[in-house]
C-alpha cells in the first residue's frame, strides 16, 4: 500500500497561494505574483504526475481492477452520526486522470497568462483567482463524498464568477459573470436537492459506499417510488441537473457563450478544459448508481447530451465571434461526452461508452485549450473577436497557425490526431446501444468539422485585410504553451485508456472498428471540404445559403432566442410579477394592517371623546346609568 | 311596638325620594337646586335607615346614629358646596350648571 | 380602657394634633413669617411619618368600630410617605404671594383629609368608614377650588363636590339596603349575615359604584379629568395618588373581609369594569395635550390595572396591590413633581411645551422618563415589578384572558408615555423651556421619588414584608 | 461575584464610567475598552466552558449561580450557560465590539448614544445568561426599550415613526410572551405548591397538553415577533432603515436572535408536545417568511431595506429549523443565528460606512464603488458571498446543516416544505449579486464620488473583526457545531421522548 498523504498539498498549496496573493499581493509584489503563482502550480503539477505514475503503475490491483484509495480524510462538519461532510482525497482512475488534465492545462494557462495578462491592472488579482480556481477544481475531483464535491462545486462556480467578471468595470463582463453565477446556482439547487434526497434514503454521503455496485445504496435505491419513478431516479435526475448547469448543457447553456467576456486564458482553462467538464465528471463519479439503479436518469443524460451537441453545433455554424464559436463547440463536445456516458453500462464491454467519454474528456481538454489559447493569440494580435475583421493571418502568425490547424484537425476527428480515437470510441458506443443517437452524433461530427474549418479558413486564409497595425506573433510565454498542447493533441490519442480508465476499473478490450471509423473520417473530410469551398474560394455560397434558409439561419444566429426566453422569465415573471407584488403586498397589506390597528385606536379615541362633555349632569347621568346597568347585569342576567 | 304603617310604605317613599333627587340632579340647571336634590337623596337614605332600624332591629340604634351622622356630614358638604357656588358666581357671574364647562374632552 | 390603648390609633391622634398645631401656628405666628409655616408642617408630618413606622400594637377600639392591624398600618404609612412628598413638592408653589394668605389652610385641609383616610382604613364599622371617606373628600373639594381667581379651579371644585355628594348618596343608599338586610353595620357581622339575596347584591352594587367613583373606575370616572385639570397641580397629584390609593385600600379591605360570600359577583363586576377602565382610560389619554389631563387619564387606566390585583381575592393579590400603590406613589409623584417644577417656573403645562426639554433641562427630562417608564412598566424600574405582580396575582386565579387584555393595554399606554418622551428627547423646538434651577425642596422630593422608583423594585424585601402582612379571602 | 454576572456588571460599570466622564472625547475610548474587556471575557468563557466539558462535566448547564430574589413567588436571579448560550454570548460581544467602532464618529449627544447602546447590550447579555424566566423576561424588555431612543434620536429618515412602530410591535410581542410565561409558571409544578420560573426545573415536569395548546402559541409568537415571524415582521424594514449603523448592527445581529433563542429555549423546550402538534402552522408561516423575505429583497432599492428583508428571510430560516425539532436542524438553527448575526452586522456596518461617504443608500444612485473604495467594496462582496451561502464562509455551514437536518424529518410534508426553503438560496443569490453588480461593479456613475476616502482605521477594526469570525466559522465549523451539538442532547432527548422519531 503506497502512502498518498502528500496529496493534501495538492489542496493546500493553491489555497495558500490564493490567500497569499490575495491579501498581500497587491501591496508588496504585484509583478512577481505571476511567477509565484506559476511556480506554485508547477509544483502541484509535478506532484500530480507522481501521483498518477504511482497510482497507475505501482499500486496493486485486486483481481485486475484499480482500487479506490482514500489518500486522507477528516470530518469537517458532523450532521448526524451517519451523515457528515468529510474533506479528503479519493484516488481512483478518473480522479487521477482529472488531476493530470487540470494541472497540465492549468500550468499551460498560467505560463500563457504571464504573457497575455502582462501589464493588465490587477495582474496579481488574476493569479490569485486562478489559484483559487485550481484549489476548488482539484478539491472537486478529489472529493471523497458528494457533499465535499458540492462544496468545491460552489467554489469553482464563484471563482469562475470572479474570473469572468475580471474586468469589473466593463458592464458586459459584469452582466456575464452575474448570469453565469445565477444560472449555475439555479442548477446547483437541483444538485443540492438531489443530495438531500439521496442522503435521506441512503444515510450516507460517501462515494465508496454509494457507488459500491453491491452496496446497500444501489440495492434499496429502486425501492420507494414517488410519482412513478423510484426515489433514486429522482435524486439522480436532480443531481444531473447540477451537472447540466455546470457543463452548459441545454437548457442551462446560456451562460457559457457570455462567459467569453472573461480574459481568454480563463476561457481556455475554466470554460473549455476543466470546469465545464465537471458535470461529466459528476455523472461518471456516480456512474454505478446511474447504470445499476436509475436507468431512466441515465437515458435523460444521453438524450440531453445528444440534443445539446446537435443544438450547439448548429448555432456554432452561424456565429462570427471566434470565442463564441469555440464556446458552442465546447458545449457540443461535452454533449458528446454526456451521450457517451448515457449509452454506457456498468462493467464489461458495456462500459465502452464510459471509457470513451473519459477519453474524449481528456483529449478535448487538450485540443480545446489549444484552440482557445490560439484564439487568444489571434485576438492579442488583431485586437478583435470577429472573423469578419480577420483573414490571411497565416503569414503573420506562423506558430499560432500551425498549432491551430492541428487543433482543428483533432477536433474534426482526422487520424492520427487524438480526437479521432476518442470520438470513434464514442460513436462505436452509441452505435451499439442506440441507433438514433448514433445518427445524431454522426451528423454532429460533420457539422463540427465544418464550423471549425469555417473558422480556420476565414481567419488564416481568405481575403487579406489591411490591418492598421500589422499583427505580430505572440511572445514566447504564449507560444510555448501552444506548442506543448499541440504535441499533447498528437500523442494523447495513443494513451491506452481502455487499460487505465474504465467503469469498473478492469481492463476493457476494444479496438478501432473500421466500419464506424472510416465513415466518421469521411464525413469529417466532407465538412472540411465544404468549408474550403465556401470560405477559401471566396464564393457567395454562404450568403446564398443564409438567404435561402433565412429563418433557420436567423434563429440559429440568435441562438434560437433561448436567452430572450430566460430574460423574459427572470425580468418579467420573477421581478415584475412576483417580487414587486410581494414588496407591494408587504407595504400595503401587512404593514398597512399593523398601522391600521394603530389608526383604528386613534379613531375610536376621537369618536368617544363626546363622553367627556364637561357637563356635570351628563357625568351624573352616566354614573347613575352605570350603577343601574351593573345592578341589572349582576342581579338578573349574570347571576 | 308596631304602628299602623307597614315598612314597605317607608321603603317606597324612600325610593321615590331617591329617584326624585336623582332626577332633580340630572335635570335642574341651577346649582343650588342641584344641591337641594342631593339633600333629597341623603334624606331618602336617612328614611331607609330609620325605618329599617325601627321596624326590623329595634333593640339596636345603629341606623339612628348613622342617619344623625349623615345629616351632619350633609350639612358640612352643603356648606363647602355653597362656598364654592359663591365663588363660581363671582367667576362666571352665573350659577347655571350648563355654563360651567370650560374643561371638556 | 387605659390610655395606652389609644396608642392603637396613634396615627390619627398625631395627625389631629398636628392639625391643631398648624392652626395654633396660624393664629400666633408672626404674620410676615407665614411662609415658614409650610416648613413647620412638613417637619411635623415628617416626624409623624417616622413615628408611624415604629412598632405598634394591633387591636380594636370602640367595640370593634376601629380596627388596627399590620396591614392597615402599612397602608397608613404608605399614605403618610405620599402626603409628605406632596407637602414637600408644594413648598415652592406656596411661596408665591397669591397663596401666602392660605398656607396654613392648605396644610390644615390636607392633614384633615389624611386623618379621614386613616380612619377610613382603620374602619371596622361602616359608620367610621363613612365619616372617614367624607372627611377625606370634602376638604379636597375646597382645595381644588383653591385658586380663587381661576375659573377652572372653581369649576373643578363644584364638579368634585357635587358629583362626590351624589356618589356618596348612592353609596349610602346601598349601605342602607345592606343594613336593612343584615341588621348590622359592623364589618365582621355583615360578613356573617351576608347571603346572596338580590337586595343585598343591589346594595353591594350601589356601594361599589360609590367606591368606584373615588377610584375613578369607568363608568364612574368622568369627573376625574376635569377636576384634575382644574385643580392646582399639587392637589391634582394628591388626588391622583393619595385619595385613589386610600380608596383602593379600603375597597380591598371591605371586599376581602365583608363580601367574601359574594366573591363570584364582585369578581365579575371587577372583570367588566377593569377592562372598561383600562381601555377607556388609555383611549382618552392618547389624545390629551394638557399634561395634568393626560396624567389624569393615565391614572384612570392605572386604576384598571390595579383592579387586576383585587380580582383574585388572594393574598398575592392584596400584596401586589399595596406594593403597586407604593410604587405608583413614587412614579406618579415623580412625574407630577416634574410637571409642578416646570409649571412653577414657567407656568407651562402642555406636552408641546416640553419639546427639546432634554437639551435645556436634562435632569428633569431623565426623571420624567424614569417615572413614565415606571408607570408603563418597563424594567428595570419598580413599575415593571409592580405590574408583573399584579398580573401574576390575576393569573394565579386563572384570569389569563383579563391579563392578556391588560398587557395589550399596556402597549397603548406605552405609546402615549413615549409621546412625552419623544417630545422631551426627539422633538426640536425653536423656543424650548429655558434652563432653570429648581430649589432644594423640589429636588429633594424628586430625589426621593427617583430613589423609590429605582430601589423599590430591586429590593425584594419590601415586597416580601408587604406580602407577609397581607391576607386573602 | 460569579463569572456570568460579570457580563451584566461590566456594561453597567462602563455606563457609570461614561456618566462620570466630563470630556465627551474619551467616551468612545472608555466604551471601546469596556466592550473589548467584554470580548475578552467572552473568549475566556468559551475557553473555560470547553475545558469544563473536556474535563467530563456533563451537566446541562455550567457555571450555574442561583440567588433567591422574591421568596414568596420563588423568583430567582439564576444564571447558567450551555454551549448554545456561550456561542450567543460570543456573538453578542463580537457584534457589540464591532458596533462601538462602527459608531466611532457619532457626534450628536455622544455620551447618551454610547450609554444607551451599552445598556442595550447589557440587556442582551443578561438574556442569554439567565435561566430563570423572570430575569430572562426582564432583560428581554430591557434590551428592547433603549432601541426607541437610539432610533428616535440618532436615526435617519422617518425615525419617529419607525422607532415608535418598532417599540410598540416588540412590546406587543413581549406582552403575549408575558402571558405565556405566566401560564408556564402556574403549570410549573404538578402539585402546584412549588411553582418556579427556573427553566431547568420546569423542563423536568410535563405541562398538561390543554395548557400547552394555549401557551405555546403565545410564547412562540411572542418571541417570533422579535424573530421577524411573518406577518409580524413589518417593524424590521422600517426600523433597520431608520436606525443608526451600530443600532442596525446590534438589532439585526443580536436582538433578532433573542427571538430565535427564546423560541427554542422556552417555547419548544418547555412545551414540546404542543410544539410538535402545532408546528405545521408555524412551519408554513416561517417558510412563507423565508421565501417572501427573499422576494421582497429583490424588489428593494434601498440598501438597508434589502438587508432588512434578507434578515427576515434568514431569521425565518432559524425559526423554521427550530420547528423541525431534531438535533441537526436545531444545531443548524443556532449556527444560522450566529452566522447571520455576524453577517448582517457586517452588512449594516458596511452600509453605514458607505452611507457616511456617499450620503445615499439608493443603489441606483451609486455605482462602480469597487474602484473608489476597494476595501469596503471587497468586504461587501465577502459579506454578500457569505450571505448567499458560499462554502468557506459561515452562511454555508449554517444553511446546509439546517437543510440536511430538516430533510431528515420523517413526514413528507416537512420534506417538501424544506425543498421550498432550499430554493431560497437561488433568490438570495439573485438579490445579492444584483446589489453587488449595481453598487460596486461597472463604471463609476457619479463623478462626485471619485475621490471618496477608503476605510479609516476604526472602520477596518470593526469590519475585520466580523469578517474574521465569519471566515473562522466557515472554514472550521466542527468545533462550533460540536459545542452546540453536545448541549443540544438533553433538549433533544426531552423532545424526542415524545416525537415519533
Amino acid at each position: 500500500m503506497i502512502n498518498f498523504n502528500y496529496t493534501i498539498w495538492i489542496f493546500l498549496l493553491p489555497f495558500l497561494m490564493f490567500l497569499f496573493l490575495g491579501l498581500a499581493g497587491h501591496k508588496y509584489f504585484p509583478r512577481l505574483s505571476g511567477i509565484l503563482g506559476t511556480c506554485g502550480l508547477a509544483v502541484i503539477t509535478v506532484l500530480s504526475y507522481i501521483t498518477a505514475y504511482k497510482y497507475f503503475f505501482t499500486s496493486e490491483k485486486v483481481d485486475g481492477a484499480y482500487q479506490k484509495i482514500i489518500a486522507f480524510n477528516f470530518t469537517w462538519l458532523q450532521f448526524t452520526d451517519k451523515l457528515h461532510i468529510d474533506i479528503g482525497a479519493l484516488l481512483d482512475p478518473i480522479s487521477v486522470m482529472m488531476l493530470i488534465v487540470i494541472t497540465t492545462v492549468s500550468l499551460m494557462v498560467h505560463i500563457y497568462s504571464l504573457g497575455y495578462m502582462k501589464g493588465e491592472k490587477g495582474f496579481e488579482r488574476f493569479f490569485s483567482f486562478l489559484s483559487l480556481f485550481s484549489f476548488s477544481m482539484l478539491g472537486l475531483v478529489l472529493a471523497t463524498n458528494i457533499f465535499q464535491m458540492y462544496i468545491f462545486w460552489e467554489l469553482v462556480g464563484v471563482s469562475s464568477f470572479l474570473l469572468i467578471g475580471f474586468y469589473y468595470q466593463k458592464p458586459s463582463a459584469v452582466r456575464a459573470s452575474k448570469k453565469a453565477f445565477i444560472v449555475t446556482r439555479f442548477a446547483d439547487l437541483g444538485f443540492l436537492i438531489g443530495i438531500l434526497i439521496l442522503s435521506f434514503n441512503t444515510k450516507t454521503f460517501d462515494f465508496i459506499t454509494l457507488t459500491n455496485p453491491t452496496g446497500p445504496a444501489i440495492a434499496q435505491g429502486s425501492g420507494i417510488a414517488f410519482l412513478g419513478l423510484s426515489v433514486m431516479t429522482w435524486s439522480m435526475i436532480f443531481v444531473f441537473m447540477g451537472g447540466v448547469g455546470k457543463s452548459a448543457m441545454f437548457p442551462f447553456h446560456i451562460w457559457l457563450p457570455d462567459a467569453m467576456e472573461g480574459p481568454t486564458p480563463v476561457s481556455a482553462l475554466i470554460h473549455a478544459a476543466t470546469m465545464v467538464v465537471a458535470g461529466v465528471y459528476l455523472v461518471a463519479r456516480m456512474f454505478p448508481i446511474y447504470a445499476l439503479s436509475a436507468p431512466v436518469a441515465l437515458n435523460v443524460v444521453a438524450y440531453v447530451g445528444a440534443f445539446s451537441s446537435l443544438f450547439a453545433a448548429v448555432i456554432a455554424c452561424t456565429q462570427t465571434d471566434i470565442k463564441r464559436v469555440l464556446a458552442y463547440s465546447t458545449m457540443s463536445q461535452i454533449g458528446y461526452m454526456m451521450l457517451a456516458l448515457g449509452v454506457a453500462g456498468y462493467g464489461g464491454h458495456e462500459g465502452l461508452g464510459y471509457m470513451a467519454s473519459m477519453f474524449h474528456l481528456f483529449t478535448h481538454a487538450m485540443f480545446k485549450a489549444l484552440l482557445f489559447l490560439g484564439a487568444g493569440a489571434i485576438i492579442h494580435a488583431v485586437h478583435s473577436n470577429y472573423m469578419t475583421e480577420m483573414g490571411g493571418l497565416r503569414k503573420y502568425l506562423p506558430i499560432t497557425h500551425i498549432t491551430f490547424l492541428i487543433a482543428c484537425l483533432t477536433i474534426a476527428g482526422i487520424p492520427p490526431f487524438s480526437g479521432f480515437f476518442s470520438k470513434d470510441e464514442i460513436l462505436a458506443a452509441a452505435f451499439h446501444s442506440n441507433k438514433i443517437l448514433f445518427a445524431v452524433e454522426y451528423a454532429v461530427a460533420g457539422l463540427t468539422a465544418f464550423y471549425m474549418f469555417r473558422l480556420y479558413f476565414s481567419v488564416f486564409w481568405g481575403k487579406d485585410i489591411n490591418y492598421h497595425q500589422t499583427p505580430h506573433e505572440a511572445p514566447a510565454t504564449m507560444t510555448i504553451p501552444l506548442i506543448v498542447l499541440a504535441v499533447g493533441c498528437l500523442v494523447s490519442g495513443f494513451i491506452p485508456f481502455n487499460k487505465l480508465v474504465t467503469s469498473d476499473g478492469k481492463i476493457l478490450e476494444s479496438e478501432i472498428e473500421l466500419m464506424i471509423a472510416i465513415p466518421s473520417v469521411l464525413i469529417g473530410l466532407l465538412g472540411i471540404g465544404i468549408a474550403y469551398l465556401m470560405y477559401v474560394k471566396e464564393s457567395a455560397i454562404p450568403d446564398k445559403l443564409a438567404a435561402t434558409f433565412k429563418y433557420g439561419y436567423k434563429w440559429a444566429y440568435n441562438k434560437f432566442y433561448i436567452d430572450e426566453l430566460y430574460l423574459f422569465v427572470t425580468k418579467k415573471i420573477i421581478f415584475r410579477y412576483i417580487s414587486d407584488p410581494v414588496a407591494w403586498f408587504d407595504r400595503h397589506v401587512v404593514d398597512a394592517t399593523m398601522n391600521g390597528i394603530a389608526g383604528i385606536t386613534q379613531g375610536v379615541s376621537f369618536r368617544i371623546r363626546g363622553l367627556q362633555s364637561g357637563q356635570l349632569q351628563k357625568y351624573a347621568f352616566v354614573f347613575i346609568t352605570g350603577a343601574i346597568m351593573l345592578a341589572i347585569l349582576f342581579i338578573y342576567l349574570w347571576k | 311596638m308596631n304602628s299602623g304603617i307597614p315598612l314597605q310604605y317607608f321603603l317606597i317613599l324612600a325610593t321615590i325620594m331617591f329617584f326624585a333627587g336623582v332626577y332633580g340632579f340630572l335635570t335642574r340647571r341651577n346649582l343650588i337646586t342641584i344641591l337641594m336634590s342631593v339633600e333629597l337623596i341623603l334624606n331618602s337614605v336617612n328614611i331607609n335607615f330609620l325605618a329599617f332600624n325601627r321596624y326590623l332591629y329595634p333593640h339596636k340604634l345603629e341606623g339612628m346614629f348613622f342617619s344623625l351622622f349623615v345629616i351632619a356630614v350633609a350639612a358640612s358638604e352643603a356648606a363647602v358646596a355653597i362656598a364654592i357656588i359663591i365663588n363660581i358666581y363671582r367667576r362666571f357671574t352665573t350659577i347655571n350648571v350648563e355654563d360651567v364647562n370650560e374643561m371638556k374632552f | 380602657m387605659s390610655l395606652g390603648t389609644f396608642l392603637i390609633m396613634r396615627h390619627e391622634l398625631l395627625l389631629i394634633a398636628a392639625a391643631l398645631l398648624v392652626l395654633i401656628a396660624e393664629i400666633f405666628w408672626n404674620p410676615d413669617k407665614k411662609s415658614s409655616i409650610s416648613l413647620f408642617s412638613i417637619v411635623l408630618l415628617g416626624i409623624i411619618t417616622i413615628i408611624g413606622f415604629l412598632p405598634s400594637p394591633a387591636g380594636s377600639l370602640f367595640g370593634g368600630m376601629y380596627i388596627s392591624s399590620g396591614t392597615r398600618l402599612i397602608m397608613k404609612n404608605i399614605l403618610n410617605i405620599g402626603v409628605l412628598l406632596v407637602f414637600i413638592q408644594s413648598f415652592t408653589w406656596l411661596k408665591k404671594e397669591e397663596n401666602s394668605e392660605k398656607i396654613s389652610e392648605y396644610f390644615l385641609l390636607l392633614i384633615s383629609t389624611l386623618v379621614g383616610m386613616n380612619f377610613m382604613i382603620s374602619a371596622g364599622h361602616f359608620l367610621i368608614f363613612y365619616i372617614g371617606i367624607e372627611l377625606a373628600t370634602i376638604p379636597i373639594a375646597a382645595l381644588s377650588a383653591f385658586d380663587r381667581y381661576k375659573n377652572k379651579s372653581a369649576e373643578a371644585g363644584i364638579k368634585l363636590i357635587l358629583s362626590s355628594a351624589l356618589s356618596s348618596g348612592v353609596l349610602l343608599y346601598g349601605l342602607s339596603m345592606i343594613y336593612g338586610t343584615t341588621g348590622t353595620l359592623y364589618f365582621s357581622e355583615v360578613a356573617t349575615h351576608f347571603g346572596n339575596h338580590s337586595l343585598q347584591i343591589l346594595g353591594f352594587i350601589f356601594f361599589f359604584s360609590g367606591m368606584a367613583f373615588k377610584i375613578s373606575i369607568v363608568p364612574f370616572h368622568l369627573w376625574t379629568a376635569d377636576v384634575y385639570e382644574g385643580s392646582p397641580v399639587n392637589i391634582t397629584s394628591y388626588l391622583s395618588v393619595i385619595s385613589k390609593g386610600a380608596a383602593v385600600f379600603i375597597l380591598m379591605i371591605i371586599l376581602f373581609t365583608v363580601f367574601p360570600v359574594i366573591m363570584a359577583t364582585w369578581q365579575k363586576t371587577i372583570f367588566v369594569t377593569s377592562i372598561l377602565t383600562m381601555t377607556i382610560g388609555n383611549l382618552f389619554a392618547i389624545r390629551q395635550q394638557n399634561l395634568k389631563r393626560f396624567l389624569a387619564f393615565s391614572s384612570i387606566s392605572q386604576a384598571g390595572y390595579i383592579l387586576l390585583g383585587l380580582i383574585g381575592g388572594n393574598q398575592l393579590g392584596m400584596a401586589s396591590v399595596i406594593y403597586y400603590i407604593l410604587v405608583y406613589i413614587f412614579s406618579n409623584l415623580g412625574a407630577f413633581g416634574v410637571v409642578i417644577a416646570i409649571s412653577n417656573a414657567t407656568g407651562k403645562e402642555n406636552i408641546d411645551d416640553y419639546n427639546g426639554l432634554y437639551q435645556t433641562n436634562p435632569n428633569l427630562s431623565l426623571i420624567m422618563t424614569l417615572a413614565l417608564f415606571s408607570l408603563a412598566g418597563i424594567p428595570p424600574v419598580a413599575g415593571f415589578f409592580g405590574k408583573f405582580f399584579l398580573f401574576t396575582a390575576a393569573a394565579q386565579k386563572g384570569f389569563f384572558f383579563l391579563v392578556l387584555i391588560a398587557v395589550l393595554n399596556t402597549i397603548i399606554s406605552l405609546f402615549y408615555y413615549l409621546l412625552v418622551v419623544k417630545a422631551m428627547f426627539i422633538n426640536k423646538s425653536e423656543k424650548p423651556i429655558s434652563m432653570f434651577k429648581s430649589d432644594f425642596s423640589t429636588r429633594f422630593a424628586l430625589g426621593i421619588c427617583v430613589a423609590g422608583i429605582v430601589v423599590t423594585g430591586f429590593a425584594s424585601i419590601i415586597f416580601e414584608v408587604i406580602r407577609n402582612l397581607s391576607f386573602g379571602v | 461575584m460569579d463569572i456570568l454576572s460579570l457580563f451584566v456588571v461590566i456594561p453597567v460599570l462602563t455606563i457609570t464610567a461614561i456618566l462620570l466622564l466630563k470630556d465627551t472625547r474619551q467616551v468612545r475610548l472608555v466604551s471601546a475598552f469596556g466592550m473589548g474587556l467584554q470580548l475578552l471575557m467572552a473568549a475566556s468563557l468559551v475557553f473555560l466552558y470547553l475545558t469544563a466539558r473536556h474535563a467530563g462535566n456533563n451537566d446541562e448547564m455550567l457555571f450555574i449561580k442561583d440567588y433567591l430574589w422574591f421568596k414568596s413567588l420563588n423568583i430567582h436571579y439564576a444564571v447558567g450557560v450551555d454551549g448554545i448560550s456561550v456561542a450567543m454570548i460570543m456573538l453578542t460581544s463580537l457584534v457589540v465590539f464591532a458596533g462601538i467602532f462602527a459608531s466611532w464618529e457619532v457626534e450628536f449627544l455622544r455620551k447618551e448614544f454610547f450609554i444607551s447602546l451599552i445598556l442595550l447590550a447589557s440587556g442582551v447579555f443578561g438574556f442569554f445568561i439567565s435561566i430563570d424566566l423572570f430575569t430572562m423576561f426582564l432583560f428581554y424588555e430591557l434590551a428592547v426599550i433603549p432601541m426607541y431612543l437610539l432610533i428616535g434620536i440618532w436615526g435617519t429618515g422617518p425615525k419617529e415613526y419607525s422607532a415608535m412602530k418598532l417599540t410598540l410591535m416588540l412590546m406587543g410581542g413581549s406582552a403575549l410572551l408575558l402571558v405565556g410565561l405566566l401560564g408556564i409558571y402556574f403549570n410549573s409544578s404538578p402539585d402546584g405548591n412549588r411553582l418556579t420560573f427556573n427553566i431547568l426545573e420546569i423542563s423536568k415536569v410535563v405541562i398538561p397538553l390543554p395548557d400547552q395548546r394555549i401557551f405555546f402559541p403565545l410564547t412562540f409568537v411572542g418571541f417570533g415577533v422579535l424573530g421577524a415571524l411573518f406577518p409580524f415582521h413589518t417593524w424590521s424594514p422600517d426600523g433597520h432603515a431608520s436606525a443608526p449603523t451600530a443600532v442596525s448592527m446590534l438589532h439585526a445581529g443580536v436582538l433578532m436572535k433573542l427571538g430565535g433563542y427564546g423560541a427554542f429555549r422556552v417555547a419548544i423546550f418547555l412545551m414540546p408536545e404542543a410544539a410538535h402538534e402545532l408546528s405545521w402552522i408555524f412551519i408554513i408561516l416561517t417558510s412563507i417568511s423565508i421565501v417572501y423575505g427573499a422576494f421582497g429583497a429583490i424588489a428593494q432599492k434601498d440598501l438597508k431595506y434589502i438587508n432588512a428583508y434578507s434578515s427576515i428571510s434568514h431569521c425565518g430560516l432559524v425559526l423554521f429549523a427550530v420547528l423541525m425539532m431534531n438535533q441537526t436542524a436545531m444545531n443548524g438553527a443556532i449556527i444560522q443565528m450566529i452566522s447571520h448575526g455576524l453577517m448582517t452586522a457586517l452588512f449594516f456596518a458596511l452600509i453605514g460606512m458607505i452611507y457616511g461617504r456617499t450620503h445615499t443608500r439608493m443603489i441606483y444612485e451609486m455605482g462602480g464603488l469597487m474602484k473608489i473604495v476597494p476595501f469596503l467594496s471587497v468586504c461587501y462582496v465577502i459579506a454578500g458571498l457569505a450571505s448567499l451561502g458560499l462554502p468557506g464562509l459561515s452562511g454555508f455551514v449554517a444553511e446546509m446543516t439546517i437543510f440536511v437536518g430538516a430533510f431528515q424529518h420523517p413526514e413528507l410534508f416537512y420534506r417538501i416544505v424544506t425543498i421550498l426553503a432550499v430554493s431560497s438560496i437561488v433568490i438570495t443569490a439573485v438579490y445579492i449579486l444584483r446589489v453587488i453588480a449595481i453598487l460596486l461593479l461597472g463604471p463609476t456613475t457619479n463623478e462626485h464620488f471619485e475621490h471618496l476616502p477608503d476605510a479609516k482605521w476604526f472602520e477596518k477594526i470593526s469590519v475585520v473583526t466580523l469578517i474574521g469570525s465569519v471566515a473562522a466559522i466557515g472554514l472550521a465549523p466542527f468545533w462550533l457545531s460540536t459545542m452546540i451539538g453536545t448541549s443540544l442532547h438533553p433538549i433533544i432527548e426531552k423532545i424526542i421522548a415524545l416525537n415519533p422519531f
